[in-house]
């Protein structure tokens, strides 16, 4: 299960090496990591950089008029400043820190949703959102009177361009909140066309890029949206910190979302004022040492190379594809010409659950169940799917050795 | 490659999981309850007819899920029949206890028999993201025999 | 600067030993941390479970039918059933795991506030609470049209319990909101008593422990209350996590607050059914680490136990109060009966800031501002106070050292 | 104890604190602005008054704050009298980079002679906190020449 030296010029020998739990035996077999996409392992980078820290630069950020909180404060301030650079963000104060992917979108959800959109404006999101993109929207639209659309996906798991711009024709539609990535069909959506149609019907765009971000460079001044979220922990970097990136005119003219205290610029009993952006998103003590150990993660990410993960990602892409069409009984869900390190499937003998359980006995960890995609699968008539999905670690030998093990499988259940 | 998984997926199991039995609706039910593990997507209906003395005359189940979640329903419809309601919430008491452990301590002589029968579903116990797979059916049946309305789970 | 071992028969020093930062020097000057109320340094033993975590037991959790995932969810499960004792909570389920106190108040205002209170009921809140305390309601106020009163402090610094009483008699008041602990006069509110009292006028009480939990047992049961929360970093956990209680019947009357993954036990297109509490509640992957990171600082705090935590900062408490108020030209805020180690303070010739300044150069971290409680400055009439905060490592000596360094502080500015 | 704090504390800057000059509300001024550090609570404001050249004839300040800002503000009225608005931007841009950097490369001959006065701020870039004090009286300075109506800040 040692990766080799890829056709890429990428060493994934030695990149495994900077992730301690990768070296770890599951009832005796060598893990194979084929989670990434609920959440990467960490590097040791990353861990490092939290322990120092905690062990040496740790106090409360902001208003500490001593040496370690300047300490803290300047590190997380930084984490912002890498995060802006990473993102290729006009400024750095667009980039707010939330809690989570899902934070950011209902932060959007509310703050834009109801303090910008009215009622009779519309949203429209796609068939293969995440829970995450979905389920704000529809608390937004039972709260707030907006419309929510839903933006087909082709039977090859492929955004619906044409049904995009239906939706949009009437022009009611205010936001377009989609996947930059599919989390269960792998489907890259086309980023620049969708903010240029959205822009051309009077719309913002929202892109939920948890998945892209990790296996794509993304530049916020090519993509050319309007808002975009990540989630740290499946960019190698700790959980409890996630990432909305907004235009700074669109966040300047939001109202805040949480109260409490720094995102407040003075305040009484009778009112308060909320501070500038970022500090007016975010309320209360931060995630201090997870956006330090974010900022590692992206270190640690653009020390490899965004251009080098991503032509060892496609290699997996290709070996995966070919292995999993060749397994008789096998049903892969998605087959977009654009897309990333994550496989859906189907085993037309066993049931999902059952699959994963067998595989894990060989060593190999993949999620079963709906992926937090329920209308997706609804979409595709499949009642729940395994899902590989790769990281940066993932070698060309563990794609052959889950083949090996689905044809052992199905087997097995037969 | 899976040699060892036959303590989990022994031959009952599949053959409870792909043909399980008492796998229908019961018309003149006395009893029905509705179980359902969101998270797994374990879904089953369970229909039970009681004796004049309030014995389980016969019960039945239908459903989609995984094939530990079938073979419990399964293989529970088969063992239940003839017990009293308290013998029934008894039995899945110890079957619970052998599900999460693997041992089943408890299993007094007066369950020997019936647990024997249902000890091929104790290597669940070691996969505890699938104990609640084996569970739903009996949490499904105690909701039936206390007549409760809402759905069973076992999350 | 060495902790001695004090009357409590509790071993500073060994404690000391346990916190790897407090081995820094400042400049040159032994490290004095006088900010453990704004943020808690992180014991050794919650350091390298987080390390561990990451190195041999980290998945995404909840669904994941593989070995990983299944210990990194009996590990935030774990988390939670410790919390759930830690307060003496009835049921493990009442606890929700959020990213912060601020975050739980958020989401107690949105979810009880707009989901339960009807416009025209009332909130009572206090002139102590900090921001994170007081802004939710003023939204709260604003979006829903609920009225929000506040009960006076006494000049001592005390919650003025009569005005509680007035304000709670016409029966309008369905919630009352108050500080545990003030994070700036120390003072501790009588729990039961307002628990007593808001139940016998048909409100409900939450009470905000971020400070209180750290120094006192706090119990559930006993106190009576129906919401506490707390927040993982100043009881020497990670940042990032928080904590809601909440009692179930009120958990399960209450409509979800942030939408997601993992919030929902259905999900189509068109609706969404939400999950059963507490995953109603935890939209989208939980900060995993950070709660297993927080079980290890429960675990340590009670290996120390609470009892003699208590005692130890009786000591502490009593000696800042005989030598800071013989400090001529200090004005100490705040002289509650019932205290813990939070001392907020000003000096006649120094500015605040000017004064946390000289003291950094000392070796010394005191936080200067309003503390996030702009309002209750506004109260006492000062513009901003210095405030040492004392934690389980703090000594007898570094007092004294904060007191002699306060009085070379005035010869400087006089 | 605070010996070596001299660097940041020198004495003018403890007397202009305590003293500081131009103290006062100029009621016939040209220009005004409010600054403000919302988070420290330095708030100030500021009056000036121009030649008929647009030289700065007179600047004047109210307001409150630590030591740091009080002197700054105080040392800045009196350093920039006489100067252009241009020269007066110039400056406070020199300025801001000595209590960023704590060096002031950019100080050509032109700069020597003020900025020799504005040195004894120089040690506030060892304080990360306490820089945006100093600054606060020369981006309200900006915001006047500038006629801008909002409040400066220089968190
Ligand atoms: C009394 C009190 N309430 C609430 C908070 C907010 O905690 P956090 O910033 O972790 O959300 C704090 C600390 O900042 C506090 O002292
Ligand atoms: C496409 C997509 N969006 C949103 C999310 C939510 O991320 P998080 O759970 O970190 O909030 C995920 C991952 O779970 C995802 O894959």
């Amino acid at each position: 299960m040692d990766g080799a030296v890829v056709a890429t010029g990428f060493d994934v020998a030695r990149v495994r090496q900077d992730f301690p739990i990768l070296s770890q035996t599951v009832r005796g077999k060598t893990l194979v990591f084929l989670d990434s996409g609920a959440s990467a392992q960490k590097p040791r980078a990353v861990i490092d950089t939290m322990v120092r820290t905690m062990e040496t630069a740790y106090a409360n950020v902001h208003r500490g008029a001593y040496n370690l909180s300047e300490k803290a404060t300047a590190a997380y301030e930084a984490a912002r400043a890498a995060v802006a650079r990473f993102l290729n963000a006009a400024d750095e104060r667009e980039i707010v820190f939330t809690s989570s992917s899902t934070a950011a979108i209902n932060l959007v959800a509310h703050s834009y949703g109801r303090g910008v959109l009215k009622a009779g404006d519309a949203v429209l999101i796609s068939e293969m959102e995440h829970h995450a993109n979905l389920v704000p929207w529809q608390m937004l639209r039972d709260a707030h009177g907006v419309e929510l659309r839903v933006a087909r996906v082709t039977d090859a798991g492929e955004l619906d361009m044409a049904d995009v711009e239906a939706k949009l024709e009437d022009g009611r539609v205010k936001l377009v909140a989609v996947t930059h990535m599919s989390n269960v069909l792998g489907t890259v959506t086309p980023a620049e066309r969708l903010a240029t149609l959205a822009h051309a019907h009077g719309a913002k765009l929202l892109l939920d890029g948890s998945q892209a971000a990790v296996h794509r460079r993304v530049d916020m001044q090519a993509i050319g949206c309007d808002f975009y979220v990540f989630t740290g922990h499946k960019l190698y970097g700790p959980t409890g910190i996630g990432v909305l990136w907004g235009r700074m005119e669109l966040l300047e003219r939001m109202p805040p979302f949480l109260g409490g205290g720094d995102m407040i610029a003075e305040v009484s009993l009778e009112r308060f004022l909320p501070a500038s952006v970022p500090a007016k998103f975010e309320a209360g003590t931060p995630p201090i040492i997870e956006a330090i150990g974010l900022h590692a993660a992206i270190d640690y990410v653009e020390s490899i190379g965004m251009t080098a993960i991503e032509a060892h990602e496609r290699t997996l892409v290709d070996r995966a594809t070919t292995k999993l069409s060749a397994i008789e009984g096998l049903t892969l869900m998605g087959r977009a010409q654009d897309r990333g390190g994550v496989f859906a499937f189907a085993l037309d003998v066993a049931h999902a659950h059952d699959l994963a359980t067998l595989l894990d006995r060989t060593g190999i960890a993949v999620r079963s169940g709906r992926h937090c995609a329920e209308p997706l699968h609804a979409r595709f008539n499949v009642e729940s799917t395994c899902r590989a999905s790769f990281g940066l670690y993932t070698t060309v030998e563990e794609i052959d050795y889950l083949a090996e093990a689905l044809v052992k499988a199905r087997e097995f259940f037969s | 490659m899976f040699d060892d998984l036959r303590d989990l997926y022994q031959e009952v199991i599949l053959d409870h999981g792909r043909k399980p039995r008492n796998f229908r609706r019961l018309e003149d039910a006395d009893r029905h309850a509705r179980g359902d593990n969101p998270m797994c997507g374990d879904r089953m209906e369970l229909w039970v007819k009681l004796e004049a003395d309030g014995r389980i005359a016969d019960a039945a189940f239908q459903g989609k899920g995984c094939a530990i979640s079938m073979a419990s329903a399964s293989l529970m419809t088969e063992t239940v029949r003839g017990k009293t309601p308290a013998e029934a919430h008894a039995l899945g008491d110890t079957f619970r206890a052998l599900a999460m452990t693997g041992t089943c301590p408890d299993c007094g002589a007066e369950l020997a028999d019936d647990m024997e029968r249902l000890q091929v579903l104790g290597g669940v116990s070691e996969y505890p993201s699938r104990v609640k797979c084996a569970t739903l059916a009996w949490h499904t049946l105690n909701n039936a025999l206390d007549d409760k309305q809402e759905a069973a789970s076992s999350e």
